[in-house]
């Protein structure tokens, strides 16, 4: 049964390109095995039978596929999108030439984040989640000969690589710290390791989930196909991030909660903004992803990754069905900025029905799937240790959620329209309307979740009516005032993401600079407040002139002296403070130069210098360890 | 003793296949033929050419002889087995065979003429064609005996020979090994029509008596090695081991040299084009076949 | 008591045979003997495994340099300006740091070698049939993974070499 | 203390040292890579002088050699790759004209 999951759609992508005829069908079939597969899967959980599935991996080190109550779910959330956007994908890639490609790439894709969500040991989940980074990789770059594609595709590959680090690591602290790579036995290391992995662990999720500050690549990645776009945002690829860490749950420290909760806080508000600011609805709706993740990681920071797993679900189903939506929106209007799209809305009464009910889901308003998750998540986020920041962070990330959603929606629905045909718009409207209505219904099946799951999941009514009042002054703030006036002098850096904020390289630059313009002004103040000193004393000696020569001359003499102690502070400061920054700026920029020259590009002198540095980790290791030996 | 007997009965095998040889090329069968010329070659002027790398000029002959001596020194003719019996046996002979590349690579560099260097490298386009074509059928057989002795896979052949249990084995071999040994339709580094005698070109008198031996012995040692790979080495009825064994290697020496006789010249590009697209796939489901009979 | 075994002796032999090859390869300014010296070193190498009892590893040394050397001086010949050495050029940069580099990594390791404690020394190998019997059950038992991953890198390097070779117009031809 | 051992380490510990040499004086991609199969070499004369003279009971240590071995072809494999797309690309493979890299 679970290797069946993982099993039927890497079948169907290794059928594809073999048969090359009928991929879509193919695809089809194998995401439907796998759809039963994972659905039987979860029945059999709700009945409390979890198979496990055991491989011999590394020695002492078994590969296991296991099934819990959360994955068993998130299995068949996985499942069930992922075969409405194939249903969708049927209709979008119609008239592409390269389909075969597209659908095998998609089901390797799906294939790998089942065994991603599977997973029961960390080898596994590792080797799962480097093959759902190299499948988004293709799919992202699928229009491979656009540049734009290939430059996003490169862009998320890399971004998510450089988080994956953090993986690595943690994977190997956990090994380390408790002999076991099944993921249930090493959850219960505590103290310094559990705060290192945690951060670790958050390190990789800020990558996979698009937090601040890697959640730049996110937008780029809206370069490939919509399908594709829908899948990564709502179910898989992104969900990456959120689902290691819920996983993980049980072990993180507080400190590690915290910071969870802080980058999730700063992640849903930036992000917000940028959405806010959106000039095209697939990077309005990719920003809103980085939103609502950032939602999931502020109930995680509050402790309750129950909250986050039901918001990750009625998200995956609304987000995917927002994309199909705007995907649809695209080809009839060949364009997916915001202003191409203005009263698109119009010319397709019934997917724009769709997309809206999908949008209010999202924002929160009940009876809708967003309603109940996003509750629970501000619920959480009230409930926690630090309610007054983790939940004015939800708060405010509703508030927003709901402006964007409205601004979208008003701008598809205002303006003229130009009726066009579509092709495929058929299977296109299957699949929305499937997952549209998966969105709708799915907060009913949420007290049977909490019941699976057997999590606390803290309630109260004064969250449910924040959110709700929340969302709705968002939605009314997004529909009568718009993002422009709403932001106001944000608009400009929403626009671009805020990529000061995601910009590694003004990370380093920005503080360097704002320090040393600190460290000036504190040079500054302080040369004042010796002259301040020296003043009054010389003011003193002056008026006293006439009383006692010994004393004018002492005090003369004083003050000369503190004039003399202020000049040489002065000079000092001069030389000594600002000079050492310049030297310190002089310095660096030799330093670059020097290095610079090192970086010859011969093959020879870089051989010496890779050769040095070995040598040089060697006697570091080495020496460290005959040290603590 | 054993050594010497062993060196004497390639050396007359050698000559025979001499005879054979040159009754081919000539037509008239003429036992003396060789042993003439042997000896107007010993006789004629030793030419060196101009500017040689005489270190690789003088020693490849040598080398192409010790090749084919390693590689029949652990091939048994009876039961006693021959020189020396490995327990990687099989794969020694690879690494004698190896070395005919080197020493026809050091011959074709060696005399500085245009002829040798193209045939040398000829022939290195050759042995990356063929390789695989000995290794991978070796492996059926060893795995067959499950072991790399030589008598062991003898024995192993003792209810049906290798040639009938894996034919497809026997048949990529025996096209190896008239590549290895440089017959036609695989002459490419002598070719005689094109090259004016290849890596052969520029060796005259005694130097190529030696060079002319190195390969009818190496010939031989490659006839010995299908017998005992694939036809049952020594086994036989009713004759002593090393007659059944000589009536074999001169069978398996004359196929080799009647199959060339009649077939053109192949190119390395084609070779090389056939050999791993047609020959690897094939000696792949050799493998399969005989791992599928072994298990049943 | 014999200090010097006539096991010793051989590998001591093929040892220095070894090391000379490896000199003569940057001491000789003809490509092919360059590449041919280093055939033989490696091959005195696999002289030395044979002396050292390890005779599948010393066989496939041998039989596998063979033919990797021949390669390797076809493409020393194709790319080199003088592959005879004749015009007497200076093919070398950087030459007292290498020379530095060089010794300095052959005395770390001597030292390393010669002043550790390696412990007690096995006087006797396991038969060579049955190393070759044990290496193939480590082969499919235990390094399985590892020989497999090394499988498929070498066809990865196979692929990935002849595209990296192939010539840029080929690649456009149609299948 | 074992000669055969010793000098089997030594051995392995000059002809390191003379692959290092080759690696980094050489200008010539082809010698560069002749440096390094050198260097390969050194490594495997110590793991064999190790299985035979300390663990001539685990099969680990000629394991090894193996994937070295490996390692070697991978290495020309590869390294003629990039020789023949260079000769290509510019008609020389003399590393001394390759600067692309140069920051």
């Amino acid at each position: 049964m679970l290797a069946l999951i993982i099993l039927a759609p890497l079948a169907a992508a290794l059928l594809i390109p073999l048969l090359r005829r009928l991929p879509a069908a193919v695809a089809g079939g194998g995401a439907a095995v796998s759809l039963l597969a994972s659905l039987n899967l979860l029945a059999s959980a709700s009945n409390a039978i979890h198979p496990a599935l055991v491989l011999s991996g590394l020695p002492d080190m078994p590969l296991r596929l296991v099934s819990t109550p959360i994955t068993a779910l998130l299995s068949a959330m996985v499942a069930l999108v992922a075969s409405f956007v194939l249903v969708y994908a049927v209709g979008y890639m119609k008239a592409d030439p390269e389909k075969p490609r597209f659908f095998a790439t998609m089901s390797f894709f799906i294939a790998a984040m089942q065994a991603l969500v599977l997973a029961g040991d960390w080898v596994s989940l590792l080797a799962a989640w480097e093959l759902i980074g190299l499948s988004s990789y293709l799919l992202i770059g699928f229009w491979y000969t656009r540049r734009t594609a290939s430059m996003a595709a490169m862009r998320a590959f890399l971004y998510t690589r450089t988080a994956d680090l953090g993986l690595y690591a943690a994977v190997f602290v956990l090994i380390a710290a408790s002999g076991s790579s099944e993921i249930p036995a090493t959850l219960n290391i505590s103290g310094g390791p559990a705060v290192a992995v945690s951060l670790l662990l958050l390190v990789a999720a800020m990558g996979k989930s698009a937090q601040v500050p890697l959640q730049s690549w996110l937008m780029g990645a809206m370069a490939g196909p919509t399908p594709v776009s829908a899948l990564l945002h709502s179910a898989t690829l992104v969900a990456a991030g959120a689902i290691l860490l819920i996983r993980a749950a049980p072990m993180l420290p507080p400190e590690g909660l915290l910071a969870i909760g802080l980058v999730g806080g700063v992640t849903t508000v930036v992000t917000g903004l940028t959405a806010l600011g959106a000039r095209d609805l697939k990077r309005l709706l990719a920003a809103s992803t980085s939103s609502q993740y950032g939602l999931m990681l502020i109930a995680v920071g509050a402790g309750v990754p129950l909250a986050a797993l039901l918001h990750l679900l009625a998200h995956a189903a609304i987000k995917s069905s927002l994309f199909l939506g705007a995907g649809v929106f695209q080809h009839g209007r060949d364009t997916t900025t915001l202003d191409g799209l203005r009263g698109a809305g119009r010319e397709q009464p019934r997917i724009f029905a769709g997309f809206a009910l999908a949008a209010l889901a999202l924002a929160g308003i009940p009876p809708l799937s967003g309603f109940f998750s996003k509750d629970a998540v501000i619920a959480a986020a009230l409930a926690s240790d630090h309610a007054l920041l983790l939940g004015a962070f939800a708060l405010g990330g509703t508030l927003l959620t709901g402006a964007y959603m409205a601004r979208a929606l008003r701008i598809l629905w205002r303006g003229e329209h130009q009726v066009r045909h579509i092709t495929g718009k058929a299977w296109m409207g299957t699949g929305l309307a499937a997952l549209v209505s998966l969105a709708l219904v799915l907060g009913l099946a949420f007290p049977a979740v909490e019941s699976l799951v057997e999590g606390p999941l803290p309630k109260s009514t004064a969250a449910q009516i924040a959110g709700l009042v929340a969302a709705l002054a968002g939605l009314g703030l997004g529909w009568f005032v718009g993002g422009k006036r709403l932001l106001g002098p944000l608009l400009d850096q929403a626009r671009h993401g805020f990529v000061i904020a995601g910009g590694m390289e003004t990370w380093v630059v920005r503080p360097s600079l704002a320090v040393a313009r600190s460290c000036e002004q504190l040079e500054h103040a302080l040369y004042q407040a010796v002259l301040a000193v020296a003043h009054p004393a010389r003011l003193l000696a002056r008026s006293h002139k006439q009383i006692e020569a010994y004393l004018y001359n002492g005090v003369v003499a004083f003050g000369r002296c503190n004039d003399a102690a202020g000049r040489a502070t002065r000079r000092n400061d001069e030389q000594g403070i600002d000079g050492l920054i310049a030297a310190l700026v002089r310095g660096t920029v030799a330093l670059g130069t020097h290095i610079r020259r090192l970086q010859s590009g011969l093959i020879h002198r870089e051989l010496v210098m890779s050769g040095a540095g070995m040598v040089l980790i060697l006697v570091v290791v080495m020496t460290s360890l005959l040290a603590f030996a | 003793m054993n050594s010497l007997m062993v060196i004497l009965f390639l050396l007359i095998g050698a000559y025979l296949v001499a005879v054979l040889e040159s009754w081919l090329t000539n037509g008239r069968l003429h036992f003396m033929a060789p042993a003439w010329s042997a000896l107007s070659l010993l006789g004629s002027e030793s030419v060196v050419p101009r500017k040689p790398d005489r270190l690789f000029f003088e020693t490849a002959p040598v080398l192409l002889l010790m090749a084919a001596l390693l590689a029949a020194a652990v091939l048994p003719l009876g039961p006693t087995g021959g020189i020396a019996d490995l327990a990687t046996g099989a794969l020694f002979i690879n690494a004698a065979l190896a070395y005919v590349l080197v020493a026809l690579l050091m011959a074709g560099w060696g005399p500085n003429g245009a002829y040798g260097l193209v045939g040398g490298w000829r022939f290195l386009g050759q042995t990356i064609a063929y390789s695989m074509l000995i290794v991978m059928p070796l492996t059926g057989v060893a795995m067959r005996a499950e072991s790399l002795l030589n008598t062991d896979i003898v024995l192993s052949q003792q209810v049906v020979w290798n040639v009938i249990y894996q034919p497809l084995g026997f048949a990529l071999f025996f096209i190896a090994s008239l590549a290895v040994s440089f017959l036609p339709p695989f002459d490419l580094p002598t070719a005689k029509g094109d090259l004016a005698g290849g890596v052969e070109a520029e060796y005259t008198g005694p130097r190529r008596g030696v060079f002319r031996l190195a390969r009818m012995v190496l010939v031989v040692s490659l006839a010995t090695a299908t017998t005992v790979f694939y036809l049952g080495g020594w086994l036989g009825p009713v004759l002593p081991p090393w007659a059944w064994s000589a009536i074999k290697i001169l069978v398996v020496a004359s196929a080799m040299l009647l199959t060339g006789h009649f077939l053109p010249r192949i190119r390395e590009a084609d070779l090389l084009a056939w050999c791993w697209k047609l020959g690897i796939p094939l000696a792949l489901l050799n493998l399969l076949v005989v791992g599928i009979v072994i298990l049943i | 008591m014999t200090l010097l075994s006539l096991q010793t002796l051989f590998i001591a032999f093929f040892g220095v045979a070894g090391v000379a090859f490896g000199v003569a390869v940057f001491r000789t300014a003809s490509m092919m003997r360059s590449a041919l010296a280093l055939l033989f070193s490696q091959t005195a190498l696999g002289a030395m495994f044979l002396a050292m009892q390890a005779e599948f590893l010393g066989v496939l040394q041998i039989m596998m340099m063979a033919t990797e050397m021949s390669i390797m001086a076809i493409f020393m010949v194709m790319f080199m300006m003088d592959p005879g050495g004749l015009g007497e050029m200076e093919m070398t940069h950087q030459k007292r740091l290498s020379i530095f580099a060089g010794i300095a990594g052959a005395l770390a390791t001597a030292g390393i070698a010669l002043f550790t404690e390696w412990g007690a020394v096995s006087a006797t190998a396991p038969d060579a049939a049955l190393q070759v019997r044990e290496l193939g059950t480590e082969l499919l038992g235990r390094s399985m993974l590892i020989f497999e991953t090394a499988g498929v890198t070498i066809l990865t390097a196979m692929i990935a070499a002849t595209a990296v070779a192939m010539p840029a117009l080929a690649r456009k031809k149609p299948a | 203390m074992s000669p055969d051992l010793m000098i089997a380490l030594l051995t392995g510990a000059a002809l390191f040292g003379i692959g290092i040499y080759g690696a980094l004086s050489q200008t010539n991609l082809v010698m560069i890579m002749m440096g390094v199969e050198l260097m390969l070499a050194g490594a495997l004369v110590n793991l064999v002088a190790f299985w035979r003279f300390l663990h001539p009971d685990s099969y680990a240590g000629q394991m090894f050699v193996l994937i070295v071995m490996t390692v070697m072809a991978l290495e020309m494999a590869v390294g003629f790759g990039v020789a023949i797309a260079r000769f290509r690309a510019k008609g020389s493979v003399e590393m001394e004209e390759a600067q692309a890299l140069k920051g």
